[in-house]
């Protein structure tokens, strides 16, 4: 069978002064895709984000397997949010099976994930800092980020790529005398991401350099559809663990950070923030955690899901919501697999910000968008 | 739901800004034969406005869906930003039933303006034709975009374009996004484009 | 002090010469400006060789002083050439012909 | 020791800051569209400027033309002549530019190039010293390469400043391989002492000389648009922006003159040289293609260009015959006045139309006298003046010029024909002024009068009254001609 | 089996080894020693102890040092010891190689992590050998459609430049390689070809983000230049003089930064942006344009460049030791050398028949000329590093705004301090010195 | 040696002149115009003027050659090797110089100057400042107006109007 | 003035950091300190023990060769190859034993949830490199060693930053 092949990238014929650059794959300014950047002088006429260099199908892959060996595949797309990228589809699985969760479970859960959030934002951090020339702020968060993982791994027992989400719980219970490592880590770590103050978000270079640029107003970030840290920072106040709490994240007291500028350094500030809320909740998790119990209900070995429904769950990951549309047949294996991923909603806003900036905000910008490429091509 | 105001004022620093008080944890008990009230009241503002056009397919808690068939899914869609609130579309997924010889195309509808439908999601789904042997661009998988309602949309129809080859009429860049240039196979996501081994 | 002043001012002539014979035979406009630019350094070196052998110093000072007006006049000429360039996509003074008598 | 209140530093002063605070105020402002107000400020500036060199004559504390001072700079009637003249004609232009600059970009560079280039000219004139002379030439010439680019959209004015740059950086390239002769030679360079050192010049240095004072020649006659040197002139006069065709025709060009009467005339007459011939054979060919080839110009921008250089040729008459004839150089200054008035006048006239109806070619003129009845009126005074018709100023000016043709006739058996080629040219040049004026009045019926810009209106009435007055009563500009005039010709002959 | 790593063969290990010390010895057989008798022919010849110094005698002293004393001495005398060792390029490269340890070791400190640790025995402190290895043994590419003689060229000029600046900068009283008359504007002359064979560089790449890179580096350099000249005018007024060392000279008392701080902030942020050092990086901005003008360079060419910029770095830094910190003035901390020492001379092993005179090789005030100057350079020099370690990367609008406006302004305030200091009679050619 | 580096430095200068004009590559030719004014700054050395001569190379060298090779690569690739071959204007060129350089070189070697040399100390660099300050200083001023004018104007021109404008709107 | 302070307090909190504590670990001489032998399974609760997933432990006197991690393999990774073994054991009627290659586990630890029998674990040994790729591939004779992993430096909090010990 032949298919014609439908328009795919065409550059265009474009004026003689205007300079194509392709930004990325190889370029250390993109991650893995590439963006193919008109340049007028320093300033950028146009812009057109090429993603799908990373494009694994995770959804269709999806479709093979059953509800369990999906976990291992479906937190691959972001593996520094491993837990978070899982959530939802877990989430989905148990009103899908029927499951229900016990109490300390669910807390574990919340612990894992903003621990994740946070390893997730520190390595934003990092990357932000180096597309800024900043390289101190690559080495810091990168460093410190180690405690975090430290207690991911005694936690699960793995450093990036956990698996720890099942349906019905958690895989295993916390290690002995986790509570004490976590809290005096914790408390540490959140004392040194204060420290980041003095020498990158009140640098007035850095200040200088990222304030007013890529400014996304309110207006636009709703209509883009974008979430996350991005429309928090130009002043929507959506987070969907206060909005739509799950599992017990309405027992925890849970506030979130806004900004209203829209611009880069907003952007790049509410992370940070948001990072300290995640110390918080995880000190309240803590404390509020039921010290012992089951952490998982047995299930059966290949479960088969509610015939012919559909369900769509969404969690706040570290880069906003972030949703799963499950449909079942009533098989074991799910007949679709959805993922609503925030980089992919937050990428809409990349051609239009970057539109008229000068190309050395091109890396800022863009990474401010809180922008994972690969979980963008799944 | 939640009583918060939208924004914070503007010279707060975000240090000092004093969060928003917590949200009524409301945890609507668990009735199954009753349908939730609230969305309830969503279906029935569409069904109310378009009649027999629309069919709900389920009402469960936060979350209302309502088929549509592929004439009336812009007029459906117009209303929900409009008469709704409705003001963003979160995702847009293809979904492939060879059996039916169909392929229901679903948007995600959320609201961040409307801070009452801050947990609901209105699930959209309409259906366009199937082809056997499709000619992705060129043969009757054709839906009306959804871009000028919601402009959230644009690549997330792209995708939905390369995946299951369904054509969105009036898209304005309807292009490849993910799949590599050269790609000359089925859509991916279709369900006789069948992974290797398998 | 072995040169005699008749060595220099001969460098200088010849530097002249090739000065004129590129404005004569050139239809580049940057060429032209080079040209015009050899011609300037053989005046200078002219001014600095005189005032050597007079002994005075106003030669000197008159090198310093050419040299920073041609450096201004090299500067707007370059800018027209900019302008011109944007307009024509060429440096050829022989192509640009909007003015005809 | 220079006076710090002698007219040149005042002018300096004045202007200087003028135009080095309006870009700055511009950018303090942060508005570019507001052209009205930095022309009102550069206007001001030339009139107080103006005010003040007509204080100094007033107050006389101006020496009559002294020709030679131990300074670079000297305060005397002649430079002061000059500058008046050139004053007018900048004030022509800033007057002229407050319609035509109204939807330009950048104005306040516009009028601060303006009054730079406005002392560079002065100052040629004020300059005793090379080198001084050298950098208010260059300080005349490159805002003008500017300014005559300034219409950056336009293509043709970019290659007039294109031509016109290089040229002028040729020009300058000439005059400094002159300087560095003269300099060589008599080891100075003051012109004063240049000149003495000619006079007392070893014969062996004499070709040297020579080349110098040729090389001066080549160099101020570039600018004066000469006939070997003009192929630049109607391309540039053309294509640039009419308000700065003003300034170059009318302004530029007489402070070549200027120069070439500071050294060259006293030069050549200590050199001991026959070079007057040689001269008037310039003048003859510079008034006769002028002329000739303005006949065939269909631009009304083009055939003034033309007869610039026609009037170029006028003026070097009474350069040529100055060492024979005390009228020689006063025809040539009082021409020099009058055809700045007359020439700032009808490239004015040209903005107004330009500006009005955006139109420049001859046979578009048509009944202009009903559409622009001020303008046109303005313009034909303007342009009778030039031709040297009777009652007006210019007739008295050429009248002077082919007097002191025939007064020189019993020391140079070819001066009279000087003057039968002047008034030829002058009757030639009629044709084609009567032409225009036929164009305008007695052709077109139907067109309806449009609305004059307020400032072309002022600027014709100045002109008229200026020309019609001293057309009529001549004496007093006469008088300030006779006292600006430099005498050499018969005093410094060996 | 594998093919990553082949198995390791003593046999073969020798014979490579064996190939070099071959290689080794032919180019010292072929090219040294001729190059060594060349030098001792052509050179002109002291006169040592009555006799004229042929080849001959200079080998047969080889044995005794009292009387190959006086052989250092005379090389020590000529230019080329000048230009190659002391105050020129040996020791201004010796003082790069020390600063980019002192950087890497510094920056990981700071950034909390080792740094170079492995190569060499301690903190790895032969980690830059190791770099520089590499970089000698990786092959050269040239872009195909490259301008090949300019592309070539540039790395070497940019090294030739570099050590032209290095020359002007006086160490010590007297040490310095070229002691013209009007060093300052000497310097000026030199650092205004950075940015041409920067841009040169950059276009005969022929590619796009080098010639971005290019074309950033241009104007940055050229639009620094001006504060930088107008910064140092304050110093050249009251010293009244353009020469270097009569500059260090006029400092005994005080450094000028105590009267003009301002010039020497505004000297200073210009320094670090002609570097191109962070917060100034950005015709190497990593992450807008790949690597900026140095993209297309690999090999040796991008260690020549590298050698140049350190080799810069270090004549930026004396050059601010010299202008504002006082050059080599300092207390006296060098010891006097002994009388019997300077009287006798010294004694030595039992080759030598008796003490013999002639030690110590340098005297008193050069040795701590040196030693001040040294330790204010290595001060000045940290500083120049540590920006790279706390700040983010400017923009270009950024850096022109601060150029063009800000630095320029105190340029002209610093000269008017200077003027004022002059007229007050306070300071300058004709006051306090 | 005198006159071996006079020889060279001639040489060097006439012969990148030539260069500069007749080089197919414009970059090329700018760099060999480098070249000339670098010669040109070496006579100055030999004639112990090295105020001038370094004032040379910081000024032409430095900032002069950069701003034309920054204008000729903005002008396109194939722009920059165009050659336009026109015999007979070429031919009349070099005659028209030939003519020049002989006449002129005649009148020098005729004329006095040809025995002129000298042996006193030459004009120090401090005469020049002093004579900038007292003689010169109205001319000095004129030169400041001159550089003043001259970079606003062309900044001027070469600022591009119709992109600010185009992309301020987006 | 607003520039200038927020200027000198990046310097001075760079500064400050030049003595504090570096946070690295030296790798091939420390290792980090895992909370137990790794992480286990226990089949009748349904809940795991946390530890390390590192390389896999066989216990031969267990395993009955029932393939269920394999097949919880398969869906994942499918590095769980059943091998033939020689030795005859009792419960093993099939005489089959996983054999594992680590070029394709992603240490999920899905087959270790799926074995009944508590015959596979999962040990703290993580350094698994090889020059080849057959180098990888551990049969059950392999997996039946137990590793020895060196575990000496844990983080540490003190005031002048946290370390590795």
């Amino acid at each position: 069978m032949t298919f014609t092949l439908p328009p795919g990238l065409a550059l265009q014929k474009v004026d003689e002064r205007i300079m194509t650059l392709n930004v990325g794959p190889q370029h250390p300014g993109s991650g893995h895709m590439r963006i193919i950047v008109q340049i007028d002088g320093d300033y950028i006429v146009a812009c057109d984000p090429d993603p799908g260099y990373v494009h694994r199908g995770e959804e269709k892959m999806a479709e093979y397997r059953n509800y369990i060996t999906n976990i291992p595949h479906l937190e691959r797309p972001v593996i520094h949010d491993s837990c978070n990228v899982l959530y939802p589809y877990v989430l989905g699985a148990e009103e899908l099976l029927g499951i229900e969760v016990p109490e300390r479970a669910k807390y574990v859960r919340v612990i894992a994930s903003e621990l994740n959030r946070c390893i997730y934002i520190m390595y934003w951090l990092a990357i932000y800092g180096i597309f800024l020339g900043h390289s101190t702020m690559f080495m810091w968060p990168a460093g410190d980020r180690e405690l975090l993982i430290d207690l991911m791994e005694k936690m699960t027992g793995a450093r990036v790529t956990h698996a720890h989400f099942v349906p019905g719980g958690v895989r295993n219970d916390l290690p002995p005398n986790f509570e004490d490592v976590c809290l005096r880590q914790v408390n540490y770590f959140e004392k040194r991401i204060k420290e980041y103050a003095a020498v990158f978000y009140d640098n007035p270079i850095l200040i200088a350099r990222t304030r007013d640029t890529g400014v996304l107003s309110r207006q636009d970030a709703i209509r883009y559809g974008t979430t996350g840290s991005v429309l928090r920072a130009s002043g929507v106040d959506y987070d969907l663990r206060i909005k739509e709490p799950y599992d017990v994240y309405d027992e925890l007291d849970v506030h979130t950070n806004v900004m209203n500028e829209g611009d880069s350094y907003a952007r790049s500030r509410i992370p940070w923030l948001d990072m300290m809320e995640s110390c918080n909740i995880i000190r309240q998790a803590l404390q509020k955690m039921p010290k012992s119990g089951s952490v998982r209900t047995k299930l059966k070995p290949n479960p088969k899901g509610k015939g012919l429904d559909s369900v769509y769950k969404r969690v706040e990951s570290g880069r906003g919501s972030l949703g799963c549309y499950i449909v079942s047949d009533g098989k074991t294996e799910p007949y679709r697999v959805k993922l609503s991923v925030p980089s992919f909603r937050n990428l809409i806003a990349l051609p239009n910000l970057l539109k008229g900036e000068k190309l050395g905000n091109m890396p800022s910008v863009y990474w401010s968008l809180n922008y994972w490429p690969v979980e963008a091509d799944r | 739901m939640s009583t918060e105001t939208e924004i914070p004022p503007a010279d707060a620093k975000p240090e000092v800004a004093t969060p928003p008080p917590k949200p009524a944890a409301k945890k609507p008990e668990e009735t199954p034969v009753e349908l939730p009230a609230f969305e309830k009241s969503i279906s029935d503002k569409i069904v109310e406005k378009f009649g027999d056009k629309v069919e709900v397919g389920f009402v469960k808690e936060d979350r209302v869906r309502i088929n549509v068939g592929r004439e009336n899914v812009h007029e459906v869609a117009e209303f929900i930003r409009d008469g709704l609130n409705y003001d963003h579309v979160e995702s847009v997924s293809g979904v492939d039933y060879p059996q039916d010889n169909e392929i229901e195309v679903v948007y995600h509808i959320g609201s961040y303006t409307d801070s009452s439908l801050a947990r609901q999601i209105l699930v959209l789904a309409t259906r366009a034709q199937r082809e056997t042997n499709p000619i992705p661009g060129n043969d009757a998988t054709r839906l009306p975009t959804l871009r000028d309602i919601f402009y959230s949309v644009e690549f997330h129809e792209r995708e939905v374009f390369e995946m299951f080859g369904v054509f969105f009429e009036g898209h304005p860049d309807n292009r490849r996004l993910l799949l590599p240039e050269d790609w000359a196979d089925l859509p991916p996501l279709r369900k006789d484009f069948a992974i290797k081994g398998r | 002090m072995t040169s005699e002043l008749v060595d220099f001012t001969l460098v200088s002539v010849a530097l002249l010469g090739i000065g004129i014979y590129g404005l004569a035979v050139k239809r580049n406009f940057i060429r032209m400006l080079f040209a015009v630019e050899i011609i300037i350094n053989a005046a200078n070196l002219n001014m600095v060789a005189f005032g050597r052998f007079l002994p005075h110093s106003g030669g000197q000072t008159m090198a310093l002083f050419s040299i920073a007006i041609a450096a201004a006049e090299v500067a707007v000429g370059l800018s027209l050439i900019i302008v011109a360039y944007r307009m024509y996509q060429n440096v050829d003074i022989a192509d640009f012909r909007s003015l005809k008598g | 020791m220079i006076e710090i209140t002698s007219t040149p530093l005042v002018l300096i002063a004045i202007l200087g800051t003028v135009g080095i605070l309006l870009p700055i105020i511009s950018i303090a402002r942060k508005e570019q569209g507001s052209n009205s107000f930095y022309a009102v400020i550069a206007f001001a500036a030339l009139i107080v400027s103006m005010g003040y060199v007509g204080y100094q004559f007033y107050a006389e504390n101006i020496a009559s033309s002294a020709l030679f001072s131990e300074d670079v700079i000297v305060d005397d009637a002649f430079g002061g002549f000059f500058a008046i003249a050139m004053l007018i004609v900048a004030v022509f232009t800033t007057v002229g530019s407050f319609n035509y600059m109204r939807k330009h970009n950048s104005p306040a560079v516009y009028y601060s190039l303006i009054l730079l280039a406005t002392i560079g000219m002065v100052l040629v004139a004020y300059s005793t010293d090379l080198i001084m002379l050298f950098v208010a030439w260059e300080l005349m010439s490159i805002p003008t390469y500017i300014l005559v680019g300034y219409m950056k959209k336009n293509p043709s004015s970019n290659e007039a400043a294109l031509k016109y740059f290089l040229f002028g950086a040729l020009s300058s390239a000439i005059i400094v391989y002159g300087i560095s002769i003269s300099y060589g030679l008599t080891g100075s360079t003051n012109i004063g002492e240049v000149i003495q050192g000619y006079s007392t010049l070893d014969p062996s240095l004499l070709p040297l000389a020579l080349l110098s004072v040729g090389m001066f020649i080549a160099g101020f006659g570039f600018k004066m648009g000469l006939v070997p040197f003009h192929q630049w002139l109607p391309d540039t006069y053309e294509g640039a922006p009419p308000t700065i065709t003003a300034l170059l025709a009318a302004a530029t060009k007489k402070a070549g003159f200027a120069a070439t009467i500071r050294i060259v005339v006293l030069g050549m007459v200590v050199l001991n040289l026959d070079w007057t011939l040689a001269l008037g054979i310039i003048a003859v060919m510079t008034m006769t293609i002028g002329n000739v080839a303005a006949i065939m110009q269909k631009s009304i921008s083009r055939m003034l260009a033309y007869s610039s250089i026609a009037h170029a040729g006028y003026i070097l008459i009474g350069l040529a015959v100055a060492p024979h004839s005390s009228l020689g150089l006063q025809g040539s200054l009082y021409q020099i006045m009058n055809h700045a008035v007359m020439k700032g006048a009808a490239f004015i006239a040209i903005v107004g139309i330009v500006t009005t109806l955006g139109v420049t070619h001859i046979d578009k003129l048509k009944g202009l006298g009903r559409r622009m009845p001020i303008t046109a009126l303005g313009m034909i005074i303007a342009l009778f003046a030039l031709a040297g018709v009777p009652p007006l100023s210019g007739f008295w000016s050429k009248l002077m010029l082919f007097g002191s043709a025939l007064d020189a006739s019993s020391a140079l058996w070819w001066a009279p024909w000087l003057a039968i080629a002047g008034v030829l040219n002058s009757a030639l040049s009629l044709a084609y002024y009567g032409w225009i004026t036929r164009k305008m009045y007695f052709e077109g019926e139907t067109e309806k009068r449009v609305v004059e810009p307020k400032s072309v209106i002022a600027v014709m009435i100045f002109s008229t009254i200026f020309l019609v007055g001293f057309g009529v009563y001549p004496e007093p500009l006469i008088k300030f001609v006779e006292f600006a005039t430099p005498v050499i010709s018969l005093g410094l002959m060996p | 089996m594998s093919v990553i790593a082949p198995k390791f063969k003593l046999s073969e290990f020798i014979k490579s080894l064996l190939d070099n010390v071959f290689w080794i010895i032919l180019i010292l057989v072929l090219i040294g020693i001729p190059a060594v008798m060349m030098i001792l022919f052509v050179i002109e010849m002291p006169v040592i102890n009555g006799e004229l110094l042929t080849p001959f005698l200079a080998l047969t002293w080889i044995a005794d040092p009292s009387r190959i004393l006086p052989v250092v001495k005379a090389f020590m005398a000529t230019d080329i010891f000048r230009v190659m060792a002391f105050p020129g390029f040996g020791f201004a490269a010796l003082l790069a190689a020390g600063t980019i340890f002192v950087e890497r070791k510094m920056l990981a400190k700071l950034q909390l992590r080792v740094g170079p640790f492995y190569c060499g025995k301690f903190e790895g402190i032969l980690q830059l050998m190791g770099d520089g290895l590499k970089l000698i043994s990786k092959e050269i590419i040239i872009p195909a459609k490259a301008d090949k003689p300019i592309f070539w060229a540039a790395p070497v000029l940019f090294v030739a430049t570099a050590a032209a600046f290095v020359a002007f900068i006086p160490v010590a009283p007297g040490w310095v390689v070229a002691d013209v008359e009007m060093g300052l504007l000497g310097v000026f002359a030199v650092i205004g070809f950075f940015p041409i064979i920067t841009i040169l560089s950059a276009w005969s790449a022929n590619s796009k983000f080098p010639f971005i890179g290019g074309i950033r580096a241009l104007f940055q350099m050229v639009s620094f230049e001006i504060p930088l000249i107008l910064s140092l005018l304050g110093v050249v007024m009251l010293t009244g003089s353009l020469n270097l060392s009569e500059i260090a000279a006029s400092q005994s008392s005080f450094p000028w930064i105590v009267f003009l701080p301002v010039g020497a902030i505004v000297f200073f942020i210009t320094m670090l942006a002609e570097l191109e050092r962070i917060p100034f990086d950005l015709p190497e901005a990593e992450s807008e344009i790949v690597a900026g003008w140095l993209t297309e360079l690999s090999g040796m060419m991008y260690g020549l460049v590298q050698l140049g910029t350190y080799l810069k770095l270090y004549a930026f830094a004396g050059l601010f030791v010299v202008l504002f910190l006082g050059g080599w003035n300092g207390p006296m901390v060098v010891p006097p050398f002994p009388v019997e020492l300077l009287e006798k001379g010294i004694e030595m092993g039992p080759i030598t028949a008796g003490p013999f005179p002639g030690l110590p090789l340098f005297t008193q005030e050069m040795l701590n000329g040196t030693l001040w100057f040294v330790l204010k350079t290595v001060a000045v020099i940290f500083f120049i590093l540590l920006p790279r370690g706390v700040f983010p990367r400017i923009r270009v609008d950024m850096l022109l705004s601060l150029g063009w406006t800000k630095l320029i302004g105190l340029a002209f305030v610093n000269i008017f301090i200077a003027l004022g200091l002059l007229y007050a009679g306070v300071l300058g050619p004709g006051g306090l010195q | 040696m005198a006159d071996a580096v006079f020889l060279a430095l001639a040489v060097i200068t006439i012969g990148s002149a030539i260069a500069a004009l007749e080089l197919r590559s414009l970059i090329y030719g700018s760099i060999a115009l480098m070249g000339t004014l670098g010669g040109i700054a070496g006579f100055f050395f030999l004639l112990d003027a090295p105020f001038v001569a370094l004032f040379q190379l910081a000024v032409y060298v430095g900032s002069i050659a950069v701003l034309i090779l920054f204008t000729v690569m903005l002008v396109k690739r194939e722009l920059i090797f165009k050659k336009i071959e026109d015999k007979r204007r070429k031919f009349a060129g070099i005659g028209l110089m030939l003519v020049i350089m002989v006449s002129l070189g005649a009148v020098f070697l005729d004329s006095g100057i040809k025995t002129i040399t000298t042996d006193e100390p030459a004009p120090n660099f401090r005469d020049i400042g002093i004579d900038f300050v007292t003689y010169y200083w109205p001319a000095l001023i004129l030169m400041g107006l001159l550089l003043a004018g001259s970079v606003t104007g062309a900044l001027v021109l070469a600022k591009r109007e119709d992109v600010e404008n185009d992309q301020r709107a987006s | 003035m607003g520039t200038a302070t927020g200027i000198i307090r990046a310097l001075n909190s760079g500064i400050k950091h030049i003595a504090t504590k570096r946070f690295t670990l030296r790798y091939p001489e420390e290792k980090l300190k895992f909370v137990g032998d790794g992480y286990q399974f226990d089949p009748s609760t349904g809940v795991g023990i946390a530890g390390l997933k590192g390389r896999h432990m066989l216990f031969h006197d267990h395993c009955t060769g029932c393939q269920l991690c394999s097949i919880a393999c398969e869906g994942v990774a499918e590095a769980i190859a059943m091998v033939k073994v020689p030795e005859e054991q009792k419960q093993n009627k099939k005489s089959i034993m996983p054999q594992i290659d680590y070029g394709k586990c992603v240490f999920c630890g899905l087959c270790v949830d799926a074995c009944p029998f508590y015959a596979l674990y999962m040990t703290n040994d993580y350094e698994l490199s090889s020059f080849s790729k057959e180098g990888l591939i551990y049969t059950p004779a392999q997996l039946q060693v137990k590793p020895y992993v060196a575990q000496d430096s844990e983080i540490q909090i003190s005031d002048r930053g946290a370390t590795h010990g």
